[in-house]
């Protein structure tokens, strides 16, 4: 276990869903890259509250992980009303509103 | 009695409640006038609310003002309600719609009292997740999906990294309160620009308020003219303390200058994008964009008059801003589409109307004579106090631009013909009532400012 | 002294009545008389307080915005030599536009009408009320409301693009001046606390002093049309001739002078923005003039000629000779409001403006020739006319500084030039457009040019009274002349220049237009000495058309493409950038969340510390 | 360094990419399990109790959801995967070394020692009783709203 090689994975998860989120078309794709993001950044705060024994960071990753649950059911009962309404689930097909 | 301290809280909490029986008995409707009613008298409630602490939140005169700006902001989105849900016929949501809005209400009202970093975030998310429901109940519009899907997918990355900032907010104090003690530096700058990036999503700065235009256009008008204002003012209020409270006593003085970086940046993107536009909640939308660059100027002025001055600032933007959506919510209703077009010869339909949105203009432009006047002179005072400048100047010229687009509106809504064919019924009478009611305090606030500018800086306590 | 309130409040009542009952606007013609009764209220107002006034300076003040943490804001109205002059200025142009407006606007329909009328009197009492300001902030506030009732009256006839545009071109170039203006109210305010004129005028010389008199210079430029924020005016004669003879010539272009008069005793501290004022004065005075040397436009011709007159009180200004200025100010007003009346006239029985349209007018309309050549004679300065005397002590006031002065100089010849080559052009001469049937205006409209006529004829012998008023004003006690001992050549070599200028008109104008033959039948002497020296006529003319119409295409050019293209493009530019930036808001979701990884990675790197 | 470690760690940054390279969102979301359930294992040093809720109610909750919405959408795979990967990339690096270099500047731990359930549930339950008490609200609003979006609004198209 290495304080360095955690926050080094925890970047790796973070980067690799701003890579997902940024280049994914499928709405449930971008919804686990944010799934990732949200991981990775659990991931750095009990690794800070392990290291520095912060239980604080432990205390927010706990209601991270609810307040992502929450996000997550927000987010897809969204998706499946896009889905009814237009029948697309790629998110860059969905361009009606811009400018 | 400490707990009166949270009056309002237990009154909007009741007020869901029985929001909630209501909406469940079957009477949809009843359960928004009841929702608007709770909301006015929990923002009566106010007048009897002590200080104090109790739970961990604790309220004192400037959380007050705060919550006063959001309780009107809810109360007249609730009270223009029901005339919409009816006309576009989403009447039997027009329940959960409330219960929304009231949920959203409860966090940006717990985000304005809590003083611990824990709690910040769940507010901070309560005042989120909801919205993103709510902008998605016009189930007619695959517009409104869609704004409501971006909306959502923005507040869940921007969310990304405030939890990770807020995170690591708690390691530099080594407790979950707000404390300017300093225990581990190195995380103080980094916690706060993950903490902007999670702001500036909600309060829609530069370059994180790509979401507001998509947003603003698809979702049911009075949410808008909401979402327009209070979480906006929840955000920078609630930043306002945390710069005071934490990050400039434990020496990030740097701060002010990234907010006054993102400040200007904030006014020349807002103003500028504004300017095209030719679709009216758009325009709001940017020009809303705009509205908080000069926030920020305030904000980062870093002093207790800037403070004072934004909680103004925030007062006046509720008439003006949330009145001109309720005025575009009455162009809707009217069966007119919310463009240039659509509003051109409005004051040959309604001059009420008109002339209520050409003060609301006026004063959203900061014409002198009007209440917007007064809320930029005074963020300009406060921002020339600090000795920031460039911030001032480009503020006013800026201000030029944004009277381009304003009176353009005004230009076509007074002097261009009616272009749309088909007959346009009369606005409804409720919405026409409160927009003009906005209008009166925007025109007569204008003349006695001091009305409100005095509580503000009371309530700023410098 | 209570009698002010009357002066300022009467034209407000009115606009009052008119806005707020839309059956009495609705109606035309009781609006207006509505709108006159106020205006006459405030106009015998204005004479009783003249007769009245003690020489003292008298202040009403409140307390408007009692601030916590900031001084406080105080409004209020001072009545002194300056502003009761002024006052009477501003009510009698008023009165005597608004009565010739009834028979100029008879064909606009009622409602139409009303409008015209209620704008009026909002403009009024705002011009009133910047007079009576007792402080900065206040005139600010009335100043933008005069410049929204400008752009009102510009756009009156919005159904016509080219004034809906020109309204947006007199908006867009004040509002820079006026963003000057606020931000300079914003250094004194921030610095000093304060914004009322007697503390300001208490101050000492300081940097910031100089700033914010700077800033309050550029909203005078813009609102007094100096170079280059000159270019709205032109294009503002888009609006009704009677606007442009009261709001466009003068009272509120002349705002800008006034204001600057008024803060005399605070910009004699900063002799290098006076300095300033000067040249750029005088510049102005001396570009407009060449540019309406050119111009067809009967109008734009009054335009460049009050832009030019603007700058040459300016340069009085400048040469902190605050009593030239103010006359000049004085007579400037009467004569050009006569002036555009006049023109008003012979376009409302021509239905054009432009000059080489007209021709021969001088029989049909006799009333009008009559009055529109007392103004020409007062504005080219000739004796015993009020122009006279007001241009004559700007000469003198600025004969210290010799590029101005020599520019003021070769002004005046260029004033009468083109001054009398439009006399020439509209009212001598054989009618160049047969189909025409010119009438004289009716008496509604020959009235009130007459009452300003006799003023404009009398208004240079109450040259003491106005200085003497101005001594009673606020802060000008500790004010020294700027007038020294000046070489007694300057009047003559004025009037000569200016007489110089009526014959060149003639000469060269009236033989290069007109027919031979009936310039011989009419001139035949004088035509015979110019045919003997026909060689000379011939380099004047090349001499002309090298010289002065090349200086005139060139400043046209520059004025065109260079000031209007930079002002256009800055426009263009803002737009353009705003569509640009537009092309980022392309609606996919992916690509715009762009927004918030950029915001994030700007934040780290100020995070990082660079 | 512990060789089990550093296989976790391998597996868990093999399994994100698989998140977001896979072409099915089905195979994404198993990926996701993956990297969670290892993240999971990674939380067993550090605090037994997260790894208790990262692999039961987490991975379970979230994927259960996930895989309901896709069948529910009957839209599993798309005929492109990427939108502009390119650009995703390019952001990616920045935003990786800029935590990089933001978490650089952190000081070195003194001595991590793993977080005693007890001690962490005492800590939790008093200095975040507040915010546990918003939580509730915040999962109810949710509820709310995520039936308020599912539910027909009645004559709708």
């Amino acid at each position: 276990m290495s304080f360095r090689a955690l926050l080094f994975l925890s970047a790796w998860m973070f980067a690799t869903g701003i890579f997902g989120v940024l280049s994914r078309r499928h709405v449930v794709a971008l919804l686990l890259s944010i799934e990732l993001l949200f991981n990775g950044v659990n991931l750095a705060l009990l690794t800070f509250a392990w290291a520095y024994g912060a239980l604080s960071a432990a205390s927010l990753a706990f209601l991270g992980i609810a307040v992502t649950v929450a996000e997550v059911a927000v987010g897809l009962a969204i998706f499946l009303l896009v889905v009814r309404l237009t029948g697309k689930a790629a998110a860059d097909e969905l361009k009606q509103l811009a400018g | 009695m400490q707990t009166a301290s949270l009056l309002p809280v237990w009154l909007v909490l009741a007020t869901l409640g029985l929001t909630f029986l209501v909406d469940l008995s079957g009477r949809p409707r009843t359960a928004l006038r009841v929702a608007a009613l709770g909301g006015l008298v929990a923002l009566l409630s106010l007048i009897w609310t002590p200080d104090g602490a109790f739970l961990g939140l604790s309220v004192d005169a400037y959380v007050r003002f705060a919550q006063a700006v959001l309780l009107g902001a809810a109360v007249l989105a609730l009270l223009a309600s029901p005339p919409y849900m009816r006309h576009f016929r989403m009447e039997r949501l027009a329940g959960d719609y409330a219960l929304l809005l009231l949920f959203t209400l409860l966090g940006g009202m717990l985000l304005m009292s809590v003083r611990d970093w824990l709690a910040l975030f769940v507010a901070f998310e309560l005042l989120s997740i909801p919205l993103y429901a709510a902008a998605a109940l016009n189930k007619r519009s695959p517009e409104g999906a869609e704004g409501a899907l971006k909306f959502f997918l923005f507040g869940s990355v921007s969310s990304a990294f405030l939890l990770l900032g807020v995170g690591m907010m708690t390691l530099v104090s080594g407790s979950t309160a707000f404390s300017s003690v300093v225990v581990r530096e190195a995380f103080l700058p980094a916690g706060l620009a993950l903490l902007l990036v999670g702001f500036g999503f909600k309060v829609a700065m530069f370059p994180f308020y790509f979401w507001a235009p998509d947003v603003y256009e698809s979702a049911p008008t009075p949410l808008v003219a909401f979402l327009s204002v209070a979480p906006k003012a929840a955000g920078i209020l609630i930043l306002f303390r945390i710069l005071q409270e934490v990050v400039l006593p434990a020496g990030l003085s740097s701060a002010l200058a990234w907010v006054a970086f993102a400040s200007a940046l904030t006014m020349v993107v807002g103003n500028l994008l504004a300017l095209p536009q030719t679709h009216l909640k758009r325009l709001l939308a940017y020009s809303g964009v705009a509205h908080i660059g000069y926030v920020l100027a305030a904000l980062a002025a870093g002093t207790a008059e800037g403070a004072g001055m934004s909680l103004f600032y925030f007062t006046v933007y509720l008439f003006s801003n949330m009145g001109a959506f309720l005025g575009v919510a009455a162009v809707e209703m009217m069966g007119l589409s919310p463009t240039l077009e659509g509003v051109a010869g409005l004051y040959r339909r309604s001059p009420a109307l008109a002339m209520s949105f050409l003060a609301f203009l006026l004063s959203l432009g900061g014409i002198p004579f009007v209440l917007g006047f007064w809320s930029k002179l005074f963020v300009f005072f406060a921002a020339a106090q600090a000795g920031l400048w460039v911030l001032v100047f480009l503020g006013a010229l800026l201000a030029v631009v944004a009277l381009f687009y304003y009176l353009n509106v005004a230009r076509w809504m007074l002097i261009v013909e009616e272009m749309q064919e088909e007959p346009a019924g009369p606005p409804p009478a409720a919405v026409v009532a409160l927009v003009v009611m906005a209008a009166f305090v925007v025109v007569v606030g204008g003349l006695v400012p001091q009305v409100l500018v005095q509580p503000a800086l009371l309530a700023a306590g410098g | 002294m209570k009698a002010f309130y009357l002066v300022l409040f009467a034209p407000f009542v009115s606009f009052a009545l008119l806005a707020l009952w839309p059956g009495l606007r609705r109606s035309g013609k009781p609006a207006a008389w509505t709108s006159i009764a106020a205006v006459a209220v405030s106009l015998l107002s204005a004479i009783a307080l003249f007769f009245q006034y003690d020489g003292g300076v008298h202040e009403v003040r409140w307390v408007w915005i009692p601030l916590a943490h900031f001084p406080s804001l105080t409004v209020g109205f001072l009545v002194d030599g300056l502003s009761v002059v002024m006052a009477l200025v501003v009510a009698l142009v008023a009165f005597a536009v608004q009565v010739y407006s009834l028979g100029y606007m008879s064909e606009e329909p009622p409602a139409s009408l009303g409008r015209y009328y209620t704008y009026h009197s909002l403009f009024t009492f705002s011009m009133l009320g910047l007079v009576f300001a007792n402080n900065l902030l206040e005139a600010y506030i009335f100043w933008e409301l005069v410049g929204a009732c400008s752009y009102l009256l510009i756009g009156f006839w919005f159904y016509k693009p080219s004034a809906a545009r020109a309204a947006l071109k007199a908006f867009w170039t004040t509002r820079l001046g006026d963003v000057g203006f606020a931000l300079g109210i914003a250094v004194l305010f921030a610095h000093f606390g304060f914004l009322s004129y007697d503390k300001l005028f208490a101050l000492e010389p300081s940097h910031a002093l100089f700033l914010g008199l700077l800033g309050v210079y550029v909203g005078a430029m813009g609102k007094s049309a100096q170079f280059p924020l000159h270019i709205w005016l032109p294009d503002a004669m888009e609006g009704p001739t009677p606007v442009s003879a009261l709001i466009h010539a003068a009272t509120m272009v002349a705002a800008g002078v006034f204001l600057m008069v008024r803060l005399m005793p605070a910009l004699q501290h900063t002799p290098e923005l006076l300095h300033l004022v000067l040249w750029i004065g005088a510049i102005t005075a001396f570009l407009a003039a060449t540019m309406a040397l050119v111009e067809r436009d009967i109008k734009r011709v009054l335009a460049f000629s009050t832009i030019s007159q603007l700058g040459y009180m300016m340069a009085a200004v400048g040469a902190l000779s605050a009593g030239a200025a103010f006359f000049h100010l004085f007579t400037h007003a009467f004569f050009k409001a006569l002036l555009f009346l006049a023109a008003g006239s012979v376009i409302h029985a021509m239905h054009t403006n432009d000059m080489f349209a007209m021709g021969g007018l001088a029989r049909p309309m006799r009333w009008t020739m009559i009055l529109f050549l007392v103004g020409a004679l007062a504005l080219a300065g000739m004796p015993p006319l009020s122009g006279y005397f007001s241009k004559d002590e700007i000469l003198v006031a600025t004969a210290h500084a010799p590029v101005p002065f020599a520019l003021l100089m070769i002004t005046v010849f260029l004033t009468a030039f083109y001054m009398f080559r439009a006399f020439f052009l509209t009212f001598t001469g054989e009618p160049r457009n047969p189909e025409s049937h010119p009438h004289e205006s009716p008496v509604v409209m020959l009235w009130p040019m007459g009452v300003l006529a006799i003023l404009a004829a009398v208004a240079g012998f109450f040259g003491s009274t106005v200085h003497e008023m101005l001594n009673h004003s606020l802060g000008f006690e500790s004010l020294h002349s700027g007038e020294e001992h000046h070489p007694a050549w300057i009047p003559y070599l004025g009037l000569g220049l200016g007489l110089l200028g009526i014959l060149v008109a003639w000469m060269g104008y009236a033989r290069r237009i007109f027919r031979p033959e009936r310039v011989y039948a009419a001139f035949y002497p004088l035509a015979k000495v110019l045919e003997e020296r026909y060689f000379i006529d011939h380099i004047f003319l090349l001499l002309y058309w090298l010289g002065y119409n090349t200086v005139a295409t060139v400043v046209g050019f520059v004025d065109r493409y260079i000031v209007d293209g930079v002002v256009n493009f800055v426009t263009w530019a803002t737009f353009e950038v705003g569509k640009a930036l537009r092309r980022f808001h392309n609606g996919v979701v992916q690509d715009i969340l762009l927004g918030v990884v950029v915001g994030f990675l700007i934040l780290a790197f100020f995070a990082t510390g660079f | 360094m512990n060789p089990v470690f550093t296989l976790l760690v391998v597996l868990v940054m093999a399994a994100s990419l698989g998140v977001v390279l896979s072409r099915s969102v089905f195979r994404a979301a198993y990926f996701l399990a993956f990297a969670l359930v290892g993240t999971g294992f990674l939380y067993l040093g550090m605090s037994p109790i997260f790894s208790a809720v990262q692999i039961l109610l987490y991975t379970g909750g979230v994927l259960t959801l996930v895989i309901f919405a896709v069948m529910l959408s009957g839209k599993p795979e798309l005929s492109t995967v990427f939108h502009r990967p390119a650009q995703g990339l390019i952001a990616a690096l920045l935003v990786f070394f800029a935590l990089l270099s933001l978490t650089a500047r952190l000081p070195e731990p003194p001595e991590p020692r793993t977080i005693p359930v007890d001690v962490f549930a005492a800590y939790f339950f008093r200095e975040g009783a507040l915010a546990f008490e918003i939580l509730s609200l915040l999962l109810l609003a949710a509820l709310f709203g995520a039936l308020a979006v599912a539910r027909k609004q009645g004559g709708e198209g």
